[in-house]
């Protein structure tokens, strides 16, 4: 394996069209993803991870989005440049995706073997009976007892959890080399979170694919991932390897978050240690850094200038003139 | 089975409506409807046998009983003869209904056709020039009356003013050709406005199955985009749609070619209705309002039946 | 007097009609049987996965639903059976804070208008009186002044959840229902939220009713909590007890399945099969026996009692075969 | 990508307070062919108005030439076979066309929405049940007949035909409105009313209708359309407008004209018709996007 990056997205910009102008969801941001390792992107909602997960796979809806900057190369190629025709090939068989609403995202009036097997189908030439097959031994791999008998319901016939864990199993069905999970586990219960989330991993390191994590559950990246991103208004504020992250937070933001997130703890607290204020208007951004208003350790400076994702020492990059 | 007892009771549930139609059809047309008393009679009767008369008509019982005979009348399919020819009302409909059927049903089935296909262009297009121009085209058709197109199409086909190629009106069906002869211009003129409103309420429909989920999870696996449209999207539409078509057709077969036949002189049961809502003969009428509840009560559990086939979430119970 | 509502033995059940005639065939326990008690300025955590009926339970308390059986004592007044009269006077004492920010508030109502229509509904004060509660309330749960005339699209999630506090504060209550008020919020608003509710809880010593599907969040506002599953109480006691000592092995498998956010600290957890069943079928014995670890013979048929497995003074109870 | 844009918009971007009527007619005034079509509607209006009044349209009746006359400086589309003035008759079917359209649609929507806000209201109760019956039946007869046996029953009543198309077409709304109320009804800011002790009447008129306002806005403008083409039809089948002109009338005197070629009676009247409704439909279109938020377009 030579030294190439499996996924290199790079100054990446999407905007979107709203009738109140223009508003930059994604706003210049650059990151990097190894065969297998596995990414967590994490923030709150508005920040920009959700589309950043989307373009991955150029799965913005367009209008009103669009990607008006940058470049996403897959194993050393563009696919921002890519057609359409072409991006149906690579969906799904390079780098696939599952979504937040089990519920939702399978189709209602096909048994899930149909889908399976178009999914299958649409990226190898196995006949019918073949992906049928494949498709099976698919639902044996994630557990599903009676896959033969189970691959003839339809989705409204099983759980949220065994749907999202279908959508796992359909996701993976071509080997693909990543997985871009974009909050997975939030529509669920957390008894069931625990299962989807297992299944996650242990096929990811069954089929040896890399993982994009999405969400905005720290407890969630904590235990999956080994890299981290942090989001705030459309910019990664902080990069880090995930126990260097949790340990040492550097950017403000991530370490608001860290405190402020209802955790159960030994003795009770008097009060939550909370981020004060709100996440500004995207349409609005102030001058400087975006998180000047809700920061504790802000100055003059950073009001006036924003500040550049830059390496402070050699395990985090964070984008603040007077971090931790 | 489940589908048979599933009918049976959609049927005793529809009792009250066709129960509620003949209770409304009766109070228009026979309770506040005209005094045949003066037909019957000739000039300068006498109080005695205007009495008589109206004894014999039931016009002095009361109101229920006279409903209840009303009611007997329209279970029992016993329609009386048409006021105006003497003619048998069911004969009339057995003469009649096969030649509207043999100008809707092409209708029915081209215009859906045409409009399904547009509204997926359309809604597939969404936003593009191609979805606007559909668009438009389906606002004119929307916005443009019946009588308009009608008399349009007859200048543009039928006459010497125009491309003068086919028939004016009539119906002197012997052949396919000949039937093709006086079919074409009034199935175009009706498939023509049919597609304004089909058009834009398909692709309302079919826009919103796109926006799905789903649809979005099939992107994501690489599924081809005609694929999506004609497999995934359109199961899933069809709901909205065969109701559509289905809730439709006993008004387009009963008394949606009014103005079509009367205007092209096609013997149907359009033309029938139209000189009976011009001579007033209400036996005609009467019995086109109960057939039309009756079949779209049927319609209406056909429609439940179908749900079932097409969306395994819908049970009959 | 101690104890400000006391719930005994509440039911709600909706009928499920099936069959030709569409008779009531069974019924859907979404309720089944609950009891507890909240006392002055003391909050109860409820906590319970989707489906399990708490915010049935929150519903029914209010009057909002009407129960199928039971008491609810508030201020020792059974309001079960009160005329519709006199329960609109009672819900002065008793309001509620609801999960989804967005649909709680008429969109086409001023801030102003919503928070005065509980003044206005049961005459407080005059015009005046009435202005200058409203700015108080908005003081109260941190909003501007300024907001009164803007309309609820203009706010974000958190400032809704504020509203509607605000909102439920008008009347003074005495009990609130919070149904899951911070899980429609982002993380860092969260705790806002959740600390603007126990600052009220200290100046108005007001009692809630918390649920929560969070355990998390229960812990930090709760002085007892309850477990829900399958429109029972599992286990019911106080924070402290349940977090240190859980008995029950659906409340051990809860706290164990909450990820962690420690990365060094890899868990250790039971990996619950399957999704909680349906109450339209609950199975027979211990509604939890089919994904329970440790299920015995007897769970399959027996439905275990709510007992006291503590001390007179530390309670504890639970309703499992193991103890 | 859809929290991107909610919270961009719903930050408090504003000193003032903007409701979701003036959020909608923003929208509106961005919409150019909305506002064009809306236009055109108010010219008609201001036509209809101006027969109203007198200024033109009067000498609708007066037979001022010897039969069939075509185009010419005094008489603009020419003549009808008796002789009357075409354009005349054209502009005063404007005002009869608006009559309909108003009295038609202002009646059937309010009859719809009171009717559906009661039917969803009460949902699965007696008021329910009677109204849904009620408007199954109406939907089961046919439009055209229906008209025709209310003729009858209503002998030479001028107003036969408004009331006909009144009783028919509050159904549509009816059922709208009370789909929608169902669905406001579990909002839980009608919950949060419940919990406060507002009374029903009140909710009914402080929290449901304002929320359905905008829906029998629009209802409106496609019931003022539909009533002035089934006019159209109904004037055909001799069962239309009793007193004055219409462009139904025309129609169908044109209908009589056309095989001999005389078409300026079917040119003014369709023209005048087609551009009305067409402007109309489009500013519906205009006002529904403006109004539903969650409208795909």
């Amino acid at each position: 394996m030579n030294n190439q990056k499996l996924l290199e997205v790079q100054d990446l910009v999407i905007e979107f069209t709203t009738d109140k102008g223009k508003v930059r969801a994604v706003d210049g941001i650059s990151f990097s993803l190894n065969n297998s390792e596995t990414l967590g992107i994490v923030g709150e909602s508005g920040c920009g991870k959700t589309v950043t997960a989307l373009s991955l796979l150029k799965l913005i809806p367009s209008p009103p989005g669009k990607i008006i900057q940058g470049h996403i190369l897959y194993q050393g190629k563009d696919i921002v440049s890519k057609s359409e025709s072409a991006m149906r090939h690579f969906r799904g068989k390079e780098i696939s995706m599952i979504f937040q609403e089990p519920m939702t995202s399978l189709n209602p009036v096909f048994t899930i073997g149909n889908q399976m097997i178009d999914v299958i189908r649409q990226h190898t030439h196995a006949s019918k009976k073949e992906a049928k097959e494949r498709a099976i031994k698919m639902l044996e791999r994630i557990r599903i007892p009676n896959p033969e008998r189970r691959i003839d319901e339809y989705p409204h016939q099983m759980s949220g959890g065994m749907r999202q864990r279908i959508m796992i199993a359909m996701a993976l069905s071509c080997n693909p080399k990543i997985l871009v999970a974009d909050e997975p586990t939030t529509a669920l219960d957390v008894t069931v979170q625990a299962q989807v989330m297992a299944q996650i991993s242990e096929l990811q390191k069954k089929f040896n694919t890399a993982v994009i994590l999405v969400t905005h559950d720290l407890g969630v990246i904590a235990e999956t991932c080994t890299n981290v991103l942090v989001m705030y208004c459309g910019k990664i504020v902080e990069r880090a390897d995930v126990s260097t992250l949790f340990e040492s937070p550097r950017h403000p933001y991530t370490r608001g978050l860290l405190t402020s997130i209802p955790r159960i703890r030994e003795k009770k607290l008097e009060k939550l240690p909370t981020i004060e204020g709100t996440v500004p208007d995207l349409l609005h951004l102030p001058v400087g850094c975006r998180y000047a208003d809700r920061c504790e350790r802000v100055r003059d400076h950073c009001r006036l200038e924003e500040p550049p994702l830059e390496k402070k020492d050699d395990k985090t990059e964070v984008a603040c003139f007077y971090p931790y | 089975m489940d589908t048979f007892i599933y009918s049976l009771r959609k049927f005793f549930q529809s009792i009250p409506l066709i129960f509620g139609v003949t209770l409304i059809s009766f109070v228009l047309m026979v309770y506040f409807g005209p005094d045949k008393t003066y037909d019957l009679l000739g000039k300068n009767p006498t109080q005695q046998q205007i009495e008589e008369v109206h004894h014999q008509l039931g016009y002095d019982q009361p109101f229920l009983t006279r409903y209840f005979i009303f009611f007997k009348e329209i279970i029992t399919f016993d329609f009386g003869y048409s006021d105006s020819t003497g003619e048998k009302v069911s004969s009339i409909f057995a003469r009649t209904i096969p030649v509207s059927l043999a100008v809707q049903l092409p209708i029915l089935i081209s215009g859906n056709i045409i409009s399904i296909i547009l509204a997926l262009i359309a809604a597939y297009f969404r936003g593009k020039m191609i979805d606007k121009s559909v668009m438009f085209v389906a606002v004119i058709g929307m916005s443009v009356s019946y009588l308009i197109i009608v008399i349009l199409f007859q200048i543009i086909f039928c006459s010497s003013y125009g491309l003068n190629i086919f028939p004016v009106q009539g119906w002197e069906v012997e052949s396919f050709t000949s039937y093709l002869k006086y079919v074409t211009v009034p199935v175009l003129a009706s498939v023509f406005l049919s597609i304004g409103y089909n058009t834009r309420f398909y692709r309302a429909v079919i826009v919103e199955e796109i926006t799905k989920d789903h649809v979005r999870t099939a992107r994501a696996f690489g599924t081809h985009p005609l694929k999506l449209l004609f497999k995934n999207i359109l199961k899933n539409s069809l709901i909205p749609i065969m109701t559509r078509i289905i809730i439709t057709l006993p008004f387009i077969i009963i008394a949606g070619s009014i103005v079509l036949e009367s205007y092209f002189s096609i013997p149907g049961i359009g033309l029938v209705l139209y000189d009976a809502i011009l001579t007033g003969d209400l036996p005609i009428i009467k019995a086109a309002v109960t057939w039309t509840a009756m079949i779209y009560v049927l319609s209406l559990i056909l429609t439940d039946i179908m749900y079932t086939v097409v969306d395994p979430r819908v049970t009959l119970k | 007097m101690q104890n400000l509502l006391e719930v005994k033995n509440l039911k709600k059940y909706f009928p499920v009609k099936s069959g030709f005639l569409r008779r009531v065939r069974h019924h859907l326990k979404a309720v089944d049987g609950v009891s507890f008690v909240i006392q002055k300025a003391k909050t109860l955590g409820l906590v319970g996965e989707s489906g399990c009926g708490k915010t049935s339970l929150g519903r029914t308390i209010l009057r909002l639903m009407e129960a199928t059986a039971g008491e609810i004592l508030f201020e020792g007044i059974n309001i079960v059976h009160l005329s519709r009269k006199h329960m609109n006077k009672k819900r002065r004492d008793m309001q509620i804070i609801f999960q989804d920010p967005y649909g709680s508030l008429n969109p086409r109502m001023t801030i102003c208008e919503i928070i005065r229509e509980p003044l206005d509904t049961h005459n407080i004060g005059s015009k005046e009186e009435k202005s200058k509660r409203i700015l108080d309330l908005l003081d109260v749960v941190h909003l501007r002044r300024n907001v009164l005339n803007r309309y609820p699209h203009e706010f974000s999630g958190g400032q809704r959840q504020r509203i509607g506090i605000a909102r439920a504060l008008a009347l003074h209550p005495k009990f609130i229902v919070a149904d899951e008020p911070v899980s429609a919020l982002d993380v860092s608003v969260q705790s806002q939220v959740l600390n603007l509710i126990s600052e009220l809880q200290k100046k108005f010593g007001i009692s809630f009713l918390f649920i929560s599907h969070d355990l998390a969040v229960v812990q930090h506002i709760s002085h007892d909590v309850a477990v829900m599953y399958l429109g029972k109480i599992v286990e019911k006691t106080s924070t402290e007890n349940l977090y240190k000592n859980p008995k029950h092995p659906y409340t051990q498998s809860l706290l164990l399945a909450i990820p962690v956010a420690d990365p060094k600290q890899k868990p250790q957890r039971i990996i619950l099969e399957g999704d909680a069943p349906s109450s339209w079928a609950p199975p027979p014995g211990c509604p939890f026996h089919p994904r329970c670890p440790e299920a015995k013979e007897i769970c399959r048929e027996v439905i275990p009692e709510l007992k006291n497995v503590g001390t007179a003074e530390n309670e504890h109870w639970v309703s499992c075969h193991l103890y | 990508m859809n929290e991107v844009i909610q919270n961009s918009t719903n930050k408090q971007t504003h000193t003032y307070g903007e409701s979701l009527w003036s959020k909608a007619l923003r929208k509106l005034r961005k919409d150019t062919i909305g506002i064009v079509a809306f236009f055109v509607v108010l010219i008609y209006l201001g036509i209809a108005v101006g027969v109203c009044l007198g200024f033109f349209g009067s000498s609708w009746d007066r037979f001022v030439t010897d039969g069939y006359s075509g185009m010419s400086r005094q008489h603009i589309f020419g003549t009808n076979l008796n002789g009357q003035d075409i354009f005349e008759r054209a502009l005063y079917g404007t005002k009869t066309a608006f009559q309909i359209g108003f009295i038609v649609a202002i009646v059937a929507t309010f009859l719809g929405g009171i009717l559906g806000a009661v039917a969803g209201f009460f949902s699965g109760k007696i008021p329910d049940v009677l109204i849904t019956w009620f408007y199954g039946v109406i939907d089961s007869i046919p439009f055209y007949l229906f008209v025709a046996a209310l003729a009858v029953a209503l002998a030479d009543n001028p107003y036969a035909m408004h009331i006909a198309m009144i009783s028919t077409f509050w159904t549509s709304t009816c059922r709208i409105i009370r789909g929608e109320v169902i669905k406001i009804k579990h909002l839980e800011y009608i919950e949060a009313a419940r919990a406060i002790g507002v009374s029903y009447t009140k909710i009914i008129f402080k929290h449901i209708i304002p929320n359905t306002i905008h829906i029998l806005l629009v209802q409106s403008t496609i019931l003022f359309v539909t009533a002035i083409k089934s006019e159209v039809i109904l004037s055909f089948l001799n069962l239309g407008v009793k007193e004055g002109v219409s462009w139904g009338l025309m129609l169908a005197e044109a209908a009589q004209e056309v095989p001999a070629g005389n078409f300026n009676n079917f040119i003014a009247a369709s023209g005048f018709m087609l551009i009305l409704v067409l402007a109309f439909n489009t500013f519906s279109d205009a006002l529904q996007d403006a109004l539903d938020p969650k409208k795909v377009s």
